[in-house]
């Protein structure tokens, strides 16, 4: 077991670089990358699919701009020496391989660099958003969680029973709920001025945040969490109370559950002391990378609704950007955050089920 | 009867299964003195486990009872709340399961197990906990209890489990004992020590013990009532004595008298040797943290090394945990082992596992847990049927069903059942199950690990009559893993006995029998045919 | 049928929500692979003139019927209905629009609240809600359903051959899968959409390459553990080879989560279409699809009824493949009492 | 004053300005307007640098503000300029340097002087570490020198009166603050500035609020009396339109300016608009309109031909979709210089034919015998006569419908070209029109990318029309040659791809004629009628008024500046209105 783990991280590294250098040519040989996209914002079109994700720009007519006046040729376009210029500063002057190896050597020194049209550096950018990430991700795992496995059971139990009719139903019916509606719905209801007006708009926290006490910090930090949690756990819930369902099902009438009801144990101890673990294996080993995972929760339509900067927004908009650096190191981080998780899940697995090996089949 | 501790009354028990409605019990009536021992005998499928079950409400969510009280402390188990008869599992009435291959829950220490019981029902510490298990490990007679606590139950052996299973059961020092065939994985010796610790407690403690088992020994020597089984109904309840020596019922004569007797068929010196192992072992290693780091190896099989001649049974006796069934495993390259093993001219160790494969159909395996080894997914007909359709690609499925049907009937099972899954089985019919789908195969070489333990003395006969006489049709070799001693003396040519993974003793079965060598097992022989 | 599977068909059946779901599913399912009987603005039948004529399958130009352009008539325009009308007779179907169809005669501006000209309403751009509806519906089931298909056979088989054979192939299938997964799908797609007008096949091709993952680790472990139990080794003595016993034994012991997650894969599949339909990055410009209706209901808050009416759908339709999902695990479960 | 040089208060290009010497304030202000309280508004987004000049990172609302120009202008003229930070100018008469005398008071906001050296230093970074246009704008100014403190001159390689009007824009920034800092880089912390802004608070990516500085040296200047009348102005960021129109209407920030005409005409309702604590309003305005169009890419084959340009025109039902699309709020355009006076109406003046005399040959007949009109229908949806006509120019035009597709006479391929767009609402608009097409035999191929590729194929000429648009011309300026001249083909300027002899002459004239302003409205109109009669686009839709809609607490001008809203520029807070508002969310 300790030759095969210590394998398994040597292997990170090929695989890493395999990625690495995979991802790299594929998006470097497309066509279009950052010198358009930077055109194209200053052309002032850079919304492009965000228009379509956050509504924004959708006007049928080009904006009477207040301020700007008609001089401004760059909206018209460009000269050929500025694009010369710009491909210059973005690199692209460079031919690929030594772009190539000069990512290989940053990324061995996990030098991530800055983002091409974001402020700040790639790894800050991160940082930066994973309060929202991590407020998010959390409270909808242990909502999801706390939710799910009891209900799960329960339906295991009473399985094809009323009570397993309705809630199979309203459960699904939510996993249908479109989330981007289902949280301007909410907004509209519950935040916005024809209804009620009971929770904030936007953002993790109050603006006067700082000024709060503890609880009123606390409370103020809830109050913004509830309709993001609220719209991105309303559809979580099905996959995970399904799964749990039928892994009881196919436990519970196991023979060493009539052993542990024979020796009187409650129905409850049965389920959570016994069948659980048997049951849930699948869960329960992904939990560490679930757990760990939530750090980097993102869900763009929820962020974008609630004007909250997590990492959801920002992986797509460097994906639509071609803010390469960020495109590259995120993949960097993450794939290795995920490799060493896919480690770490299947030890899981052998804690979990000691009959569990990874040798091959004699 | 007043003062009868448990009275079950016109019990009938009913399996609904969509349409299909099983009988299982029908009428059945007892009653349980404080103190007494009830032994229930009777045919593999006759409903005891099922009569025995319903006590305690144990059985699967398809269970029916049409008509019936079963009434324990004056209220019936059949209706009273869950909490009540929650109360009583485990405290009052503790149940040995007929299956102790899975009866334990894979993925709990031996030790979490048994303790759990405790500290449900009494109000004890850890240590006081730990200590009291590991006590009752040893008094069942386990070796190296403190290991034996900290592994999961597929660390151990068949007979292992059935004691822990045992421990679990007495450990709480019930009212009454359902003990559902509690020996049939264990030798003999172990055997007499487990019914010596039983009956110890009973005349410690008056408790009331309801003993199913085939092995009519075993009821003579502990039963204090006898009640006979037959197709769901009891067809006769007496003292020992009288059930023994004047049955009145002619299924009881038919059972007391298929005792297995006989010899094996004499056979020609000049056979050829079919298997040659040498120098076999099988180690397992012992894994500790989280890191399993092998820390030492268990000796499963520790370099035996034996020749077996084609038509020939050799039997492997010995004690429980002493590696027979890893050595079978290994002989049959379903576990990893080193050494030599030749079936004919074929080296198992060395051939690659495509040519193994194509050799499976000469060689199979009935396993010790036949359960476990049934695909709970699988009817029975595709479980017997599937060996044939793949060693026999261009079998028509009329053919294929018609010799399912043969080889059910062979083994004592009724065809019309084929349909069914193997959770609508009793114990005796999955082993008989696993049975015929060896059997079908008409396999030259197999293995078969207590292949009649849970089969009534009738059936047991039967399908010892069918291996012999297969035997002797079609020369076929076998090795025959088993505590009954009485079956090995009637089926085996030579005999190994072995102990803590060696061979202790080997040689001709008769030569055995007659003149044991080694002290061990001269204790064997003397405990079972005492 | 063998009896074994008329019992699991009975089984199956006992589970009534799922068979009516089933039912239900089937029948809207067939429904919409004859949309165009139900709704195109293309007449089924025309009389004119002494003639049949039966513009849903051919094209026939304005001017077969008198009119005075050569090309394809359209049967929506008054003018062209006077034509005919005059000398013969039309048969539209239920609902005379199709999917792309605009409605010019729109009481207001689009999108049109529900009337009876458009029973759902229209969408921002004058186009038919049930019409779209019914084609979207079709074309998400159709994606979907070939998707999950291949996509979980092939996810299946990679997890199972991992798990069951562990070692080397465990250790280089995983490794292949981390890098698989690590290409940016959303990425390829917007190149592929610069490179090809993307269409139904294509982005079926793209998620499919990248979408079959989804099952693997789960199959992985199940098999993982299912490879040890006791009816695998029994299995093994009977010498069955391992793709047999693969398939036949572990794989129906070990598909708890791919049952599962069957239906929400299918789901899933069509959330993934709808999605990139949402994005632009799904279906050609002007394709019927529930993601662009979706897309439509959050840009026009003031109609409601374009999102309330693909929301509907979108739930149905889940509710129904999930109802169907576990009628299917039932149906194997040996232990299930109907 | 140099020899041969002018020396002014007021900068114009062609206009005499309207406001005269020692003018006080501007017409469109209140100069007595009460100052004080804030206000929230809303932005889209987010930010993470306050950098208005960074090259890369997303800057907050109100970087821009931060510094003041040497001149400024007023928002009811057009190019013409009145002193900030220069009291006055100086420039030669052959428009090669200009010197800029700096106000002795100029102060930066930390009450440094501003210097000569600062203009030098601001010039010189803005070349080097720029954005990369700037230097290519700038790349005929040949030295800038500090004459002393006060006075700096720039000088040019070529006289060209415009560059020397741009310099005066300059946004003048610190020498002694950004000496050393990267100018290139974004800023996460405030940058000292040179106007009478600054940023109070802010948190990256969620709000910012911006200060009015009471001690602004130039606060009561001509050009800034009247205005400025908040305290504090603080931006809210959202991401999603949807939400931030829900969030004005809960009254989370005070005014909006809609530009989706269903919204406009739906979403504006409620209690709070009934009780007329929210007010929505239209105002109409003068504003030169973009051409907003789908553009033909005539390097292609198929347009070519004038006639099919011509011919596909038809097929917009603009009235149709004015109707059932924009709830008739959109005017349709048909000018390259709509809402000007260089707008073509009519037949040709003497002017123009003068000025197209000598390229009389080159361009189409009609533009001295038609004025020039959109087709218009009757709004039924059914364009039966628009297609006739359609039908008749593509036949002249060599093609001919076969077997119900247009197919060319000769070659035998059917008309089918591809239109190529970014935003999703586009799609809404080209649908009619592909439709409409289709009756016409033609295939519209609707195809929608990202920016990125949009951008790529754009560069690369690859499509056969796109959705875009001509920007808005104020006058005719010399920008017009980069849309126009076919000198521009390789570039990514000139979309239409037009390489026309004609367009080239008048484009060049009016780039020579830019301080004539009676030469340029003749060129001006001229080259806007050979525009038109060539049919280089399918022209779209212009909105001529303001949509906006704000919490009813303001007070504003009786007049209007004519090229703004003047909102929050001139607006004030009324005190009785705000107090009759419910508590809200907005205040600071
Ligand atoms: N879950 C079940 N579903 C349907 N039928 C069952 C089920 N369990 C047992 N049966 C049937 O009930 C009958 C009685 O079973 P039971 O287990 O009581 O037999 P038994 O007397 O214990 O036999 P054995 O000695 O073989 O263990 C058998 O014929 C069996 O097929
Ligand atoms: N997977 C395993 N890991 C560790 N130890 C094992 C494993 N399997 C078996 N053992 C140990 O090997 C020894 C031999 O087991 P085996 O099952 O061969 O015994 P057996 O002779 O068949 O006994 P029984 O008669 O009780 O069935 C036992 O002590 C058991 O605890
Ligand atoms: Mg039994
Ligand atoms: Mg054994």
């Amino acid at each position: 077991m300790t030759a095969y783990i210590l394998r398994r991280l040597l292997l990170v590294i090929p695989t890493l670089w395999a990625i690495v250098t995979i991802n790299f040519f594929i998006i470097q040989v497309a066509p279009g990358g950052p010198v358009d996209q930077f055109i194209a914002k200053l052309q002032g079109i850079d919304s492009g699919v965000m228009e379509q994700v956050s509504g924004e720009g959708k006007a049928e007519i080009t904006k009477t701009d207040i301020k700007e006046k008609s001089t401004y040729r760059g909206a018209q376009g460009l000269d050929p020496e500025v694009i010369a210029e710009i491909e210059k500063r973005f690199g692209f002057d460079k031919p690929i391989h030594v772009r190539y190896f000069k990512m290989l050597k940053d990324f061995l020194l996990f030098d991530f660099g800055n983002s091409l049209f974001r402020g700040g550096s790639v790894i800050g950018l991160i940082v930066e958003r994973i309060p929202v990430s991590v407020s998010l991700g959390l409270w909808s795992s242990i909502i999801i969680y706390l939710v799910s496995i009891p209900l799960g059971i329960k339906k295991a139990l009473k399985h094809s029973s009323r009570f397993d009719i309705w809630t199979s139903t309203v459960i699904i019916v939510c996993n249908a709920i479109p989330v981007f509606l289902f949280a301007i719905l909410l907004i509209i209801l519950f935040a916005g001025g024809t209804y009620f007006n009971w929770f904030p708009l936007r953002g993790l926290v109050s603006v006067n945040f700082h000024e709060l006490s503890l609880i009123g910090k606390v409370l103020d930090y809830f109050h913004h969490m509830a309709l993001p949690t609220l719209a991105l756990v309303i559809g979580g819930f099905a996959t995970l109370t399904f799964l749990t369902k039928n892994s009881f099902l196919d436990e519970i009438s196991k023979q060493y559950v009539t052993t542990a009801r024979a020796k009187g144990l409650t129905e409850n101890r049965i389920l959570y002391g016994h069948v659980f673990r048997n049951a849930m294996i699948l869960v329960i080993a992904s939990f560490p990378s679930a757990f760990i995972g939530l750090f980097f929760t993102g869900s763009m339509l929820i962020e974008v609704i609630f004007s909250l900067d997590g990492m959801g927004l920002l992986g797509f908009q460097a994906t639509l950007q071609r803010d390469f650096p960020l495109m590259f190191s995120t993949l960097y981080i993450f794939t290795l955050m995920g490799l060493i998780l896919s480690i770490i899940s299947d030890i899981t697995y052998t804690i979990v089920d000691p009959r569990i090996d990874f040798e091959k089949n004699s | 009867m007043k003062d009868a501790l448990l009275t079950i009354e016109n019990l009938s028990v009913s399996f609904q299964m969509g349409k299909r409605t099983t009988r299982a019990v029908e009428n059945v009536s007892l009653f349980l003195q404080k103190g007494e021992t009830l032994g229930i005998v009777g045919e593999s499928g006759s409903g005891k486990t099922v009569t025995a079950m319903s006590i305690l409400r144990l059985l699967p969510g398809s269970a029916v009872y049409p008509s019936g009280a079963i009434c324990f402390n004056g209220k019936n188990c059949l209706t009273i709340p869950d909490d009540d008869i929650r109360e009583i599992r485990g405290n009052r009435i503790s149940v040995i399961f007929q299956q102790p291959m899975t009866s334990l829950n894979p993925l709990h220490r031996i030790g979490k197990q048994v303790k759990e019981i405790l500290f449900l029902h009494q109000d004890i510490s850890h240590a006081e906990a730990d200590k009291k298990a590991l006590s009752w490990l040893e008094r069942v007679g386990l070796k190296n209890p403190a290991t034996k606590l900290s592994s999961f139950p597929h660390q151990l052996s068949g007979g292992e489990r059935q004691r822990v299973m045992i421990a679990m059961a007495l450990i709480n020092e019930p009212d009454i004992l359902i003990a559902d065939e509690p020996t049939t994985a264990l030798d003999v010796t172990v055997q007499a020590q487990i019914l010596d610790l039983i009956r110890d407690l009973q005349k410690e403690l008056g408790m009331a013990i309801l003993f199913i088992t085939h092995d009519l020994g075993i009821i003579k020597r502990i039963a204090d009532r006898v009640a006979v089984m037959k197709d769901g109904q009891i067809v006769e309840t007496n003292v020992p004595d009288i059930i023994f020596n004047s049955p009145s019922h002619p299924y009881t004569k038919h059972l007391i008298n298929s005792e297995p007797k006989g010899k094996p068929d004499p056979v020609d010196d000049r056979d050829e040797t079919l298997i040659d192992v040498s120098h076999l072992k099988v180690f397992f290693p012992i894994q500790k943290g989280i890191l399993r780091r092998t820390v030492d190896y268990v000796r499963a099989v520790n370099d035996i090394s034996f020749t077996l001649k084609k038509g020939r049974t050799l039997g492997i006796v010995g004690e429980s945990g002493s590696g027979k069934t890893t050595a079978g495993f290994a002989i049959l390259k379903l576990n990893r082992s080193t050494g030599k093993i030749l079936l004919g001219k074929n080296s198992l160790n060395d051939l690659d596992k495509n040519k193994i494969r194509e050799l499976r159909k000469r060689m199979q395996i009935i396993f010790q847990d036949p359960f476990g080894s049934l695909n709970p997914r699988m009817s029975v007909a595709e479980i017997i049927g599937e060996g044939l359709s793949i060693h026999n690609p261009g079998i028509t499925p009329k053919d294929e069903e018609e010799k399912i049907i043969v080889v059910m009937e062979k083994v004592g099972l009724d065809p019309e059942t084929r349909d069914r899954y193997p959770n609508e089985f009793s114990g005796g019919q999955h082993q008989r199950i696993a049975i015929a789908r060896a059997l079908i195969l008409k396999p030259e070489f197999m293995v078969l690990d207590e292949p009649t333990s849970s089969l009534d003395r009738s059936v047991q006969f039967q399908v010892l009559e069918l291996l012999k006489s297969l035997q002797k049709e079609f020369h076929l070799t076998y090795i025959f893993i088993s505590h009954d001693l009485k079956v090995v003396k009637s089926l085996c040519h030579d005999i190994i006995v072995m102990k803590d993974g060696v061979i202790v003793e080997s040689g001709p079965s008769e030569k055995i029998f007659s003149h044991p060598e080694q002290e061990y097992t001269r204790q064997l022989i003397a405990t079972a045919f005492h | 049928m063998k009896k074994i599977h008329e019992e699991q068909w009975n089984r199956f059946k006992a589970n009534k929500r799922a068979y009516y779901s089933l039912y239900l599913f089937s029948f809207l399912f067939l429904i919409s692979l004859f949309s165009e009987l139900i709704a195109n603005e293309k007449p089924l039948l025309i009389y004119f003139d002494g003639g049949f004529y039966c513009p849903f399958i051919k094209e026939y130009a304005e001017t077969s019927f008198g009119g005075e352009f050569e090309t394809t008539a359209d049967y929506a325009d008054p003018y062209v209905i006077e034509l005919i009308n005059a000398k013969g007779w039309i048969i539209t179907p239920i609902i005379p629009f199709s999917y792309h169809t605009i409605n010019y005669n729109l009481e207001g501006p689009a999108p049109a609240p529900p009337s009876r000209a458009n029973w759902l309403g229209t969408d921002d751009r004058g186009r038919d809600v049930v019409a779209r509806l019914l084609y979207g519906f079709r074309i998400s089931v159709l994606f979907g359903l070939t998707l999950t298909l291949f996509s979980s056979a092939i996810g299946i088989t990679a997890g199972a051959v991992q798990g069951y054979y562990g070692g080397t192939v465990d250790i280089l299938g995983q490794r292949f899968i981390e890098i698989w997964s690590s290409l940016p799908t959303l990425f390829l797609l917007i190149i592929l959409s610069s490179v090809v007008q993307p269409n139904f096949w294509w982005l079926l091709g793209i998620t499919l390459l990248f979408g079959w993952m989804s099952l693997v680790s789960v199959v992985r472990a199940e098999f993982l553990r299912g490879r040890n139990f006791e009816y695998v080794t029994a299995a093994k003595a009977l010498g069955l080879s391992d793709g047999r016993i693969i398939f036949r034994h572990v794989l129906p012991n070990a598909m708890v989560a791919s049952i599962t997650f069957m239906p929400f894969i299918l789901g899933g599949s069509i959330t993934t279409l709808t999605s990139l339909d949402f994005l632009g990055f799904g279906l050609p410009v002007g394709s019927p699809s529930l993601g662009e209706l979706l897309a439509q209901g959050k840009a026009n808050m003031q109609a409601p009824w374009l999102g309330i009416s693909s929301f509907v759908v979108l739930s149905v339709m889940f509710s129904l493949l999930v109802f169907i999902g576990e009628g299917v695990r039932d149906a194997f479960d040996p232990r299930k009492v109907y | 004053a140099e020899e041969g040089s002018i020396v002014s208060t007021r900068f114009s290009l062609r206009d005499t300005p309207k406001y005269k010497e020692g003018f006080t304030h501007f017409d469109y202000v209140n100069p007595d307007a009460p100052k004080g309280g804030s206000i929230t508004l809303s932005s889209t987004g987010t930010f993470d640098s306050f950098n208005r000049y960074s090259q890369r990172g997303d800057v907050a609302e109100g970087s821009d503000d931060l510094y003041d120009t040497l001149m400024k202008g007023s928002d009811d003229e057009i190019d013409v300029l009145y002193p900030l930070i220069a009291e006055k100018l100086e420039y030669a008469k052959d428009h090669t340097w200009i010197i800029f005398y700096i106000d002795k008071r100029a102060v930066f906001q930390d009450k440094k002087p501003i210097t000569a050296d600062d203009v030098v230093f601001t010039f010189h970074t803005f070349m080097e570490k720029g954005v990369p246009h700037f230097k290519s704008y700038y790349k005929d100014v040949a030295k800038v020198e500090a004459l002393d403190s006060q006075r700096v001159k720039f000088t040019l390689k070529l006289p060209r009166i415009d560059l020397l009007h741009s310099l005066a824009g300059l946004n003048i920034i610190p020498k002694h603050y950004w000496e050393k800092k990267d100018f290139s880089e974004p800023a996460t912390e405030v940058p000292l500035g040179s106007s009478g802004f600054t940023i109070d608070s802010f948190k990256m990516g969620q709000y910012v609020v911006i200060k009015r500085l009471k001690d602004y040296w130039a606060k009561d200047l001509p050009v800034n009396k009247g205005r400025h009348n908040f305290d504090f102005i603080r931006y809210d960021y959202y991401k999603d339109e949807a939400v931030t129109l829900e969030a004005f209407k809960a009254g989370e920030f005070d005014f909006r300016s809609e530009n989706v005409a269903t919204q406009w005409a739906t979403l504006y309702t409620g209690d709070n608009f009934d009780k007329k604590m929210v007010l929505k309003e239209e105002i109409p305005h003068e504003i030169p309109q973009a051409m907003q169009a789908l553009i033909y890419n005539t390097q292609r084959e198929v347009f070519k031909d004038i006639r099919v340009r011509e011919a596909l025109i038809y097929a917009m039902d603009f009235e149709w979709m004015n109707q059932h699309l924009f709830y008739n709020q959109y005017t349709r355009t048909r000018s390259y210089f709509q809402n000007t006076e260089y707008e073509a109406k009519g037949l040709p003046s003497k002017e123009e034919i003068a000025c197209l005399d000598p390229v009389k040959d080159k361009i189409p007949p009609r533009v001295y015998t038609h004025e020039y009109k959109p087709p218009v229908t009757d709004g039924s949806g059914n364009i039966r006569p628009q297609l006739r006509e359609a039908l008749a120019l593509l036949k002249e035009a060599g093609w001919e419908i076969k077997d119900k597709k247009m197919v060319h006479k000769t070659s035998g391929k059917p008309m089918e070209f591809e239109v190529l767009l970014y935003s999703p609402t586009m799609e809404r608009i080209t649908i009619p029109v592909q439709d409409n097409l289709k009756k016409l035999g033609i295939t519209l191929n609707i195809r929608r990318v990202d920016t990125t590729q949009f951008i790529n194929r754009l560069r690369e000429r690859d499509f056969d029309m796109v959705s875009g648009g001509y920007s808005a011309n104020a006058f005719p300026s010399s920008n017009l040659k980069v849309a126009w001249h076919s000198g521009y083909l390789d570039s990514t300027y000139n979309t239409a791809g037009v390489t026309d002899p004609a367009i080239d002459y008048l484009v060049e004239k009016i780039d020579q004629h830019q301080t004539d302003k009676a030469a340029l409205l003749s060129y001006g109109r001229a080259l806007d009628r050979v525009l038109q009669w060539n049919f280089f686009v399918v022209p779209e839709w212009h909105l001529s008024k303001f949509r906006i809609a704000y919490w009813n607490r303001f007070e504003r001008p009786a007049v209007r500046p004519k090229y703004s809203v003047g909102f929050p520029d001139t607006w004030w807070i009324d005190k009785d209105k705000d107090d009759k508002l419910p508590k809200r969310n907005t205040s600071k």
